[in-house]
């Protein structure tokens, strides 16, 4: 691991960031990322946050057209209530803050804990849970489907929707909608190492693989012997698509664990793409890279988002973000 | 025998002690069914609230824990951050401003944090989580420190066999059956902690 | 390993990038990646390619701004006259092309030939050699410094230059100042496994690390026990200052080597601006990520380019390429 | 003895067929001091020539090999691609129009070859690269085939000990020093597939 100690990853990595990042106020001793101009006027401010470790996921989307601040926590820890009531007093405009929270246990209560918090300080805060992975029974047995991938598109696209003016409510409620439009499955090709522990969170020896992971480590339901990226994409995308049926085109997000490189990305993506167009569904925009990730794991995701017109011109709306750019 | 601030100073400083001696096999528990970080969750929090206590020295056992609590919430993060901070920090305002406690109002403060805890998480007992160690010790701690403490290790290693239903370790499904929940585990060391406090220096149980 | 058959690779991530980049023209039979405009009336072009496996380099830079287009080889295999010939008459308006070469004998002996062909052809060649890399002595006893971080920005810089319409001489000439001006160092932490041997080039234990090892999986110069982050910026620093020396600002590039998260890079660049700070350095811009990387390689190189005014207002010119993307 | 078209065709086959079998160990050696690619670039050169060579039968030894040259720069990459292909090429051309030619004849070619692999490489033997195999198989191949081919493997086994300071070896400085250069063994293979097409069916020594 190329790090100093353990404990100061996360400090260390926000002071990197201060330095890589001169447009975005990061404050430290905090754990702040905040966009510089914040608050804007008028504008709805969108905050996030959750366990460090995802990157670029928050910190990375912090910035005009899509996060006003990102709260990074520990290592795989939700960050505290505090971080969150001192991002939403430093973005709120007067038109209100809305939370987008990946559905963890942890994320939700300390995201419930700040959004009492700070209403009790005068901000009004709505909250959008994130729970898009398929790969989690949606039951009163489990915690719930998981926040994983779909988090970028309900934070592009709430996000845009905010730079464009519109109100708390429809905000939230547009966030609302990309996540119950969106369905993740995730694959590991290996394990994750946090620096606390050192060794790999379990055991996954070359040659096998864990379908349906989440983004922290947490062993998937079930292991197989090491399959092709053709046979990967037909069991990722047929997960989704048995909960997703998409009547209409979808956004595709092709998201690396981290350690898989780019090129394998890609071609991973070309079979997303074949199964894609052999179970009928159109593809109305790709994005492909590591952008929800799990530090060193290996393996991949696969997010699909079904659109209308409007998420779609919110999507091609400009973001200026570290992790996301395009638009002029 | 009454329970004074002190004794509550005692009980945040040998829970300190045990989170930091039994981090790594917190973590090791958390890996298994879970994502790894309980036991620095657990070191982090308790040793930022032996600081706190430090520092400010509370001086009624409510305000103490109440404090702790706070603290708790404001460093940990997490499930266990907002839910252990809870079970203290409502512990400490069930006991009001009290400047002495006995064990059986202790007894009952703590059923009304592990309440809190219930209500706060949505969680009952069997779901293999923290509750399943304390809900049977504040049961008997009204009788002896030793038997909550007992009580909660058993408890503790009662989640072995569960399928969980809360939290993180949900997500396996099957998969967790046969590992012990990390923060029953925690769970126990608080309680271990307590009954040690009470033990030879803080009066016992007897 | 997140592929179908090694045999493959390339050109399933070829049909990858086309599905998710509409706006880059890609040709997987001919392995060609191109702006979709080009030929750009009265530009210089600027074409480079090299082996495939150090994904974005460099069909991730292809765009306004950037590269006029790029040539993928096999994995860590320099491509083929042909694709270069192909490329330059793609993208040539008449104004020249710029072949952008990364110091290794195969890219050298490739796109030299290519050059000659291409000059039959009718199309005017320059070429400009990146050689950055300091762990590699430059003399007779070796191929001389290979190239690495500073493609990155001898790419942007005259890719700027030749946007704004300066003839092929000054974009060859800025070129290769940004080239002379830069100096690189890249650590591994693990090795690198390329498809077709299926297990690591070279074996590195866990609890040791690589100097000075270049993007292809070659062994370093030296191997050590683990160091920590900021142990790793002063060796990584002191060996491109001791070749350097830079008298005014520079451009720094912490560089992922594709398995090392974003998180940890972002600390080692706190780590990397302590050291230049301490030496004295003053810094223009810093870019972090993974940019010029070797396939599923954990580590990091650093890169610094020592700037003048011209080369900053180039940096900062605008970029739209899958992988860079800034400015208005 | 005269080498005809068909010799030429019999080699390149053997060629492809050594380079597919020994393509892993090529790998390897290049794994140990290079980039792990040397084998595959070779597999994929020399199938690529014998499937040109099927689709359209060139009728001189000369075009033969020059159209082998062409598409090993064509298809290969890396060093090794332009540095054999030139080596075919050249020696193709230096074979001109002629249906049949001599050992001696080729001896001569192939020298005309190994020299411009040199130029364009700008190594010498001794710098531990293909040459410490070609060079001294042209040396004695106007002798016999089989003695070429056993210089070639001397030379090949003799870049071991060898520092190299050409090609991607080379950055490795002393640490190059023990292990076998893949281009000498690829060329020792190419020398052995042609005292094979030499053998028993095309004519041999003697
Ligand atoms: N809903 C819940 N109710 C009660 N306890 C819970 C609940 N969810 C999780 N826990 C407890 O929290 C522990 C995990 O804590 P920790 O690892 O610190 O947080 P996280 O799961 O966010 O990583 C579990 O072992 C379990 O005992
Ligand atoms: N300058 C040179 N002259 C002659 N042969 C060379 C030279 N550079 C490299 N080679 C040969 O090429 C071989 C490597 O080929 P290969 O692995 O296919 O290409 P690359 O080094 O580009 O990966 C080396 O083992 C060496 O024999
Ligand atoms: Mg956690
Ligand atoms: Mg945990
Ligand atoms: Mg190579
Ligand atoms: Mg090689």
């Amino acid at each position: 691991m190329l790090i100093n100690v353990p404990e100061t990853v996360v400090a260390d990595g926000l002071r990197g960031m201060a330095a890589a990042h001169p447009e975005l106020v990061v404050d430290v001793e905090n754990r702040l990322v905040v966009r510089r101009d914040a608050p804007v006027a008028g504008k709805v401010a969108l905050v996030s946050g959750g366990g460090s470790g995802h990157e670029p996921l928050h910190a990375g989307f912090v910035g005009p057209g899509m996060l006003s601040a990102a709260c990074p926590g520990e290592i795989f820890t939700s960050p505290v209530p505090d971080q969150m009531v001192r991002a939403a007093a430093a973005v709120d405009s007067g038109a209100g803050v809305l939370f987008v929270v990946k559905n963890y246990t942890g994320d939700v209560l300390n995201f419930e804990m700040a959004a009492e918090l700070a209403e009790d300080e005068g901000v009004q805060v709505a909250k959008v849970l994130v729970d898009d992975d398929v790969a989690v029974a949606d039951s009163t047995f489990t915690a719930g489907r998981r926040g994983t991938g779909a988090t970028l598109f309900v934070e592009k696209i709430a996000g845009a929707l905010a730079d464009e003016g519109a109100p708390l409510e429809r905000v939230e409620s547009m966030a609302r909608r990309v996540d119950g439009a969106s369905r993740s499955f995730g694959v590991a090709l290996s394990s994750v190492t946090t620096p606390a522990k050192g060794t790999p969170t379990f055991d996954l020896p070359p040659g096998e693989l864990e379908l349906g992971i989440g983004i922290h480590g947490e062993p998937g339901r079930e292991r197989r012997p090491m399959m092709t990226s053709g046979e990967i994409a037909d069991v990722a995308v047929d997960a989704v698509l048995e909960d997703l049926r998409p009547g209409g085109p979808v956004l595709v997000l092709v998201n690396g664990m981290g350690a898989t490189p780019l090129l394998e990305l890609y071609g991973f993506n070309a079979e997303v793409q074949r199964v894609l167009s052999e179970r009928g569904v159109t593809v109305a925009r790709t994005l492909v890279g590591n952008y929800v990730t799990s530090l060193d794991m290996a393996g991949c995701s696969v997010t699909l988002c079904q659109v209308d017109e409007e998420m779609v011109r919110l999507w091609d709306a400009p973001v200026e973000t570290p992790a996301l750019r395009w638009g002029r | 025998m009454l329970l004074d601030t002190e004794f509550f100073r005692r009980w945040m400083a040998a829970t300190a002690v045990a989170m930091d001696r039994e981090a790594d096999r917190l973590t090791e528990l958390d890996a298994a069914i879970g994502d790894a970080d309980h036991g620095s969750n657990m070191r982090r929090g308790f040793a930022t609230v032996n600081d706190v206590l430090d520092k400010e020295a509370p001086d009624t056992p409510g305000a103490l824990l109440t404090l702790a609590g706070r603290h708790l919430i404001s460093t940990v993060g997490g499930a266990s951050g907002p839910l252990y901070g809870t079970l203290l920090r409502r512990t400490g305002k069930a006991l009001g401003d009290a400047r002495e406690v006995t064990r059986e109002q202790l007894a009952e403060a703590l059923g009304a944090g592990v309440a809190a805890v219930a209500q706060l998480g949505g969680a009952g007992t069997g779901d293999k989580t923290m509750l399943d160690a304390l809900s049977p010790a504040v049961e008997v701690l009204g009788a002896s420190f030793a038997e909550a403490r007992d009580a909660a290790l058993a408890g503790a290693l009662e989640t072995v066999p569960l399928r969980a239903r809360k939290g993180r370790a949900s997500y396996l499904g099957e998969r967790s059956i046969g590992h012990q929940d990390p923060g029953a585990a925690s769970a126990a060391l608080l309680l271990e902690a307590l009954a040690e406090s009470a033990g030879p220096r803080g009066g016992g149980d007897a």
